[in-house]
């Protein structure tokens, strides 16, 4: 075991990818001499040099795009965008291109990229910085949509991104960057099919991801406290969802409150929780409740912003008004 | 100069083509949208003559030519857009997005723009693997316009990527004449903006357009980094064939058709003739063998079989990827 | 009343808008010389002139943010987006500034813009030409979405939008540009905020727009000859739904079948179940049901086409599990 | 000359109030990205000084100092970056959101390039309303990569609309030196494919600054179309308060240090001194008073209320439309 961050799980993540296979290039905004927007591939210049880890113009639509065709052309980019914020720049050719060459071609052509962003609010950088698009990404046919809440997921999913063969997208979650702890020192590749229950509980399930996979925590902590047992999910995978394992929990607590960050309004949430109702319906002893962000542009000031974040808090009230 | 003959017979099946797809379009055995190239055959011809096979095309909506000059037989073009498995992209990308990766052909692209970076990371991923080739990126004057063709020339231009750009500019985009397109019309003033090499050339004349080819990519292979062309050319026919063509006047058609690419070569291969050759006999000797070619692909587009349906949900995802394919019945 | 179509319709708003406001612009890529893409603009440039009837370059982003900016400054643009799998190229600026300005500004800045554009498939259009990202839209808070199903809408709506202070996105759907019909002779404007019952039953509800609530019709048809009565709603506006007419529906119904062109997974289809799930939970008799595109990109051949749009025969299927 | 005085306050208020921002910063009031104009001050100032109080400004998001030059109060400056319902944003849009539209501010723009489209039609509102208005669009020289650039460049100049495009070249974009950003290092080569007037400007010459602004207001107001100003400059500290700037030397810092155009102005003002004016008292002057006012903005801020979270679903949607307001409460 090691002492470690999330962060530095994403970075070795990264040494690892290009140390492994010379085809891998890490690509995007200030990933090189910068050290990554957020510190994520700091020293990987230095160690791969300049064609390997690769500063891009802001260009947003041309890097992805470059990345997308470079996947089509044999190499394994990795394209890093700072923010999901600014991804939607690049969405035209993540969906007209990325996410369709292969069907379209007829099993021609296939797009090996891997696409990582951080994504999610909670460090007041307002509202063209803060928001939660990854139920954008969840909906197109083609893509893969991962996101890691775990330092064993940061550290082993890009491996897992890189073998497969059709575009991954892998949303890391921005606040929880400095996440500190223990890290098995073999951590490595984890498979990207399977939901994970993080906690069991018998009572009502809990479904979320990133960040507020630890919002649950705290919640089932909170509420275990008040003799309610929370099973807690962490979905890990947005697309395609492994739903046996949501269902199975369900079967089993036959409650469910979904957790997300996104806008309540179709977002991530909408799609588990129409699927937990249209499967597990009969099993069912109350509706299925949703928590997620209030429906407004994120803002700077921090009541404000925490007032429209979901929080334990939420939670907790969603699960004792599922649950009563 | 055997190879007038090459072009000529290239351009030829690229027009009688695509003048079948037009009576094959009134009996509604090709659907969707229709781009024709006609009259634009110079430019396909031109580029692709000087192009290696291996060496890659990016091509647009407007890519029955490209796909033609680049190899891929009439068959496989005229079964896809009948929507057939034997088409090229098993019927799946109709006449708007023709791909052969077995000749070099990465796809008709649709959205107006959206090949350009692709095409450089194509040429990227080629230089990283030192494979020895050029891609060939064609557009129209219109994408001109969008963010995408500044993005990836400027980013070709900084990586010195072995782009061929392509530019054909045939004044319209749609019904939208290039003046309200363009601040500055001369399209070579802007590609020299990002520091490459910016000619322009007579679209009309597949001769001119194959030596700037040859010298552009002796400066792409030399790794001189990418060559911007503007060939100026013309489109005889509407820009789809669900359009009126309202916005032009059969005054500028005209005019432009004295400069029908067949017509410029045709006066050459005149010129060439030796005393007593019959040129006129080899012109429809040509146009026999073309007509052949191209009835043959109609005959053979006919016969072919429609894709399965439950193949529909195959290759949204590779054959080997761990995401369950989805039962077609819903 | 007077024989018309959706594409005339369409048109007469457009019409209207101009002859009654000098601060009305028409704006987008051929809708002036060119009559507009599929001819709704048609005879426009003529009767406004090209200070009214704008033909822009091709740059999405850049003429959706001119005439976001044009809102702020005062006039009434009237964007159009060719289709809505373009409009990809322009949605940071529509969710980045149209949606957040307002809000983020402290309530100073304002934005009534009208954004249209066409969506869906149905006619050989293939993958880059024939998507329902409605969905994405319905999700960003400050948007209000609609979609014309009927001719009168498709009259309507326009006038409505454009007296809305905030953005709009009209979703026309090209597939229904040559439905013919009546329309009454002092059509006009139509409310933005109800969805609305076209046909009354009593043993499920159908739930629809744009192109699909015609599919949704014929079904109901073929559901009658088979002694079960389906009520369809037309949601007309896709964000904010309109929740209490739905509910109120499937209050009676019990019920309920989603139905949409976009792929189900986190499409609209899936907030609608998730919501009528939700709020009518104890009401319900069965799951509620959705009838989606298959999760493929749209192909051209006709036959795997028609393979991936729900058809009437589908929501016919799902109906009858449904109230069986 | 007395308007070296006043751009001389100009700069130090900006420069001033963006010291105490730091420590702000430290001390935890301030919060989220804070990019400073530090180095900067010179562009803000220069053009400003030339604008009418009703001309537009589009900034982005380091735009402190083109707030405080615009005539926004530090009060309300402050106030915004401390969260304050009575910041000039009510504290939602944070030190990247500055509007303040009654000073024809309108808006840091956190997307890079985001604000150009904006700038463009905000003129052309400008143009149909028949409003004499200039609207200037601040953005750095990494945004000119950008597809928004393209677009918008070309845009504003087939309209020939009202825009003064002011790219603040301070040779980063975050950590990427613009030769690995620009093919073409001198911008206005690019600019001028628009087919507008473009001009170098020393931006750490407050003087030459305005003087360019100057004679470009002038083009643009008698109707010429957009121009294009390239400001020359350095930002002296890191790119934001995240930034340990690993990829600059300190020797390139100081360098441009040696052009703080702080010292450039403060030079010509003491050589414009009569015998006996006392230049220092005065200097020591201008920045008493202008540390009152920051003084004053502080204690402002830090007595300004917070808004209400029951206003947080305030401006979702205006006041008078019909969507219904949320409940906070979840
Ligand atoms: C991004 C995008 N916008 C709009 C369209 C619709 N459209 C298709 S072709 C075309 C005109 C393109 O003109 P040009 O680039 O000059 O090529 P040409 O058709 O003349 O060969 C337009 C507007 C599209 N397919 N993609
Ligand atoms: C579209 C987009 N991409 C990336 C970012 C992250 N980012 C913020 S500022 C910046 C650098 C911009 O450089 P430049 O335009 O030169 O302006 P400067 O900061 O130097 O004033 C980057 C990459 C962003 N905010 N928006
Ligand atoms: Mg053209
Ligand atoms: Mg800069």
């Amino acid at each position: 075991m090691t002492k470690t961050t999330y962060r530095e799980a994403l970075r070795e993540g990264l040494r690892e990818a290009l140390a492994g296979d010379d085809r891998v290039v890490l690509l995007g905004e200030d990933v090189g001499a910068y050290g990554g927007s957020f510190a994520v591939s700091l020293g990987l210049l230095e160690q791969f040099g300049p064609d390997r880890v690769v500063d891009t113009p802001l260009s947003e639509s041309a890097f992805v795009g470059a990345a997308i065709g470079a996947a089509m052309g044999g190499i394994r980019p990795i394209v890093e965008i700072m923010t999901v914020n600014f991804s939607l720049l690049a969405l035209d050719q993540i969906v007209n291109n990325a996410a369709t060459y292969l069907h379209m071609s007829g099993g021609q052509i296939h797009v090996p990229v891997v696409i990582r962003m951080t994504t999610g609010a909670g460090r007041q950088l307002a509202a063209q910085h803060s928001h939660s698009f990854e139920g954008i990404y969840a909906h197109i046919p083609g893509l893969r949509v991962v996101a890691p809440a775990t330092l064993e997921d940061a550290r082993g999913m890009l491996a897992t991104a890189l073998a497969d063969p059709d575009p991954v997208v892998i949303f890391e979650h921005a606040a929880l960057l400095p996440m500190a702890g223990d890290l098995a020192d073999d951590a490595g590749a984890v498979d990207l099919d399977r939901a994970a229950v993080r906690r069991e509980g018998t009572d009502v399930t809990l479904v979320s991801y990133g960040a507020r996979l630890h919002t649950c925590l705290e919640a089932a902590e909170a509420l275990a406290a008040d003799g309610v047992s929370a099973e807690v999910v962490d979905l890990r995978t947005l697309r395609p969802l492994d739903l046996p394992t949501i269902l199975a929990s369900v079967a089993r607590t036959h409650r469910a409150v979904v957790v997300d960050e996104a806008w309540r309004t179709g977002g991530i949430g909408a799609e588990v929780a129409a699927a937990i109702c249209e499967h597990t319906f009969w099993d069912l002893d109350a509706p299925v409740a949703r928590v997620a962000t209030l429906e407004v542009p994120i803002p700077y000031a921090i009541h404000l912003e925490a007032a429209a974040l979901p929080q334990a808090a939420d939670v907790v009230a969603a699960a004792r008004a599922v649950v009563a | 100069m055997d190879e007038r003959w090459s072009w000529y017979r290239q351009m030829v099946r690229i027009r009688r083509f695509e003048e079948r797809c037009v009576e094959l379009y009134s009996a509604t055995k090709i659907r969707g949208f229709l781009h024709l190239y006609i009259g634009e055959e110079a430019v396909a011809a031109g580029v692709m003559s000087r192009l290696r096979p291996d060496d890659a095309v990016v091509a647009t909506y407007r890519d029955h030519g490209h796909a033609i000059a680049k190899g891929v037989s009439m068959r496989a073009v005229m079964a896809e857009m009948f929507g057939k498995v034997d088409g090229c992209s098993r019927g799946r990308g109709g006449s708007m997005h023709l791909f052969d990766v077995a000749h070099g052909l990465y796809g008709g692209n649709a959205i107006v723009g959206g090949g350009l970076p692709i095409a450089a990371g194509l040429a990227w991923a080629d230089r990283r693997l030192g494979r020895d080739r050029v891609t060939a990126c064609f557009f129209g004057e219109g994408a001109v316009a969008e963010g995408e063709f500044h993005e990836t020339l400027n980013l070709a231009s900084l990586w010195k990527l072995p782009v061929l750009f392509c530019c054909e500019n045939n004044l319209y985009a749609m019904g939208t004449e290039i003046a309200h397109e363009q601040a500055d019309l001369d399209l070579t003033v802007k590609a020299s903006g990002y520091a490459l090499p910016a000619w322009s050339v007579d679209g009309m004349d597949v001769e001119a357009v194959a030596a700037a080819t040859e010298r552009a990519l002796a400066s792409i292979r030399a790794g001189g980094g990418p060559v911007f062309l503007e060939l100026k050319t013309f489109r005889f026919r509407a820009h789809s064939m669900y359009d009126p063509d309202r916005y032009r006047t059969s005054a500028e058609i005209e005019h432009w058709k004295e400069r029908d690419p067949l017509l410029v070569l045709e006066e050459r291969l005149r010129a060439d003739a030796a005393a007593g050759d019959d040129v006129d006999a080899r012109f429809a000797e040509v146009a026999a063998e073309v007509d052949a070619e191209v009835d043959d692909a109609v005959a053979f587009a006919d016969a072919a079989e429609l894709e399965p349906v439950e193949e529909l949900t195959r290759w949204v995802h590779a054959d080997d990827s761990s995401v369950p394919r989805q039962e077609v019945v819903r």
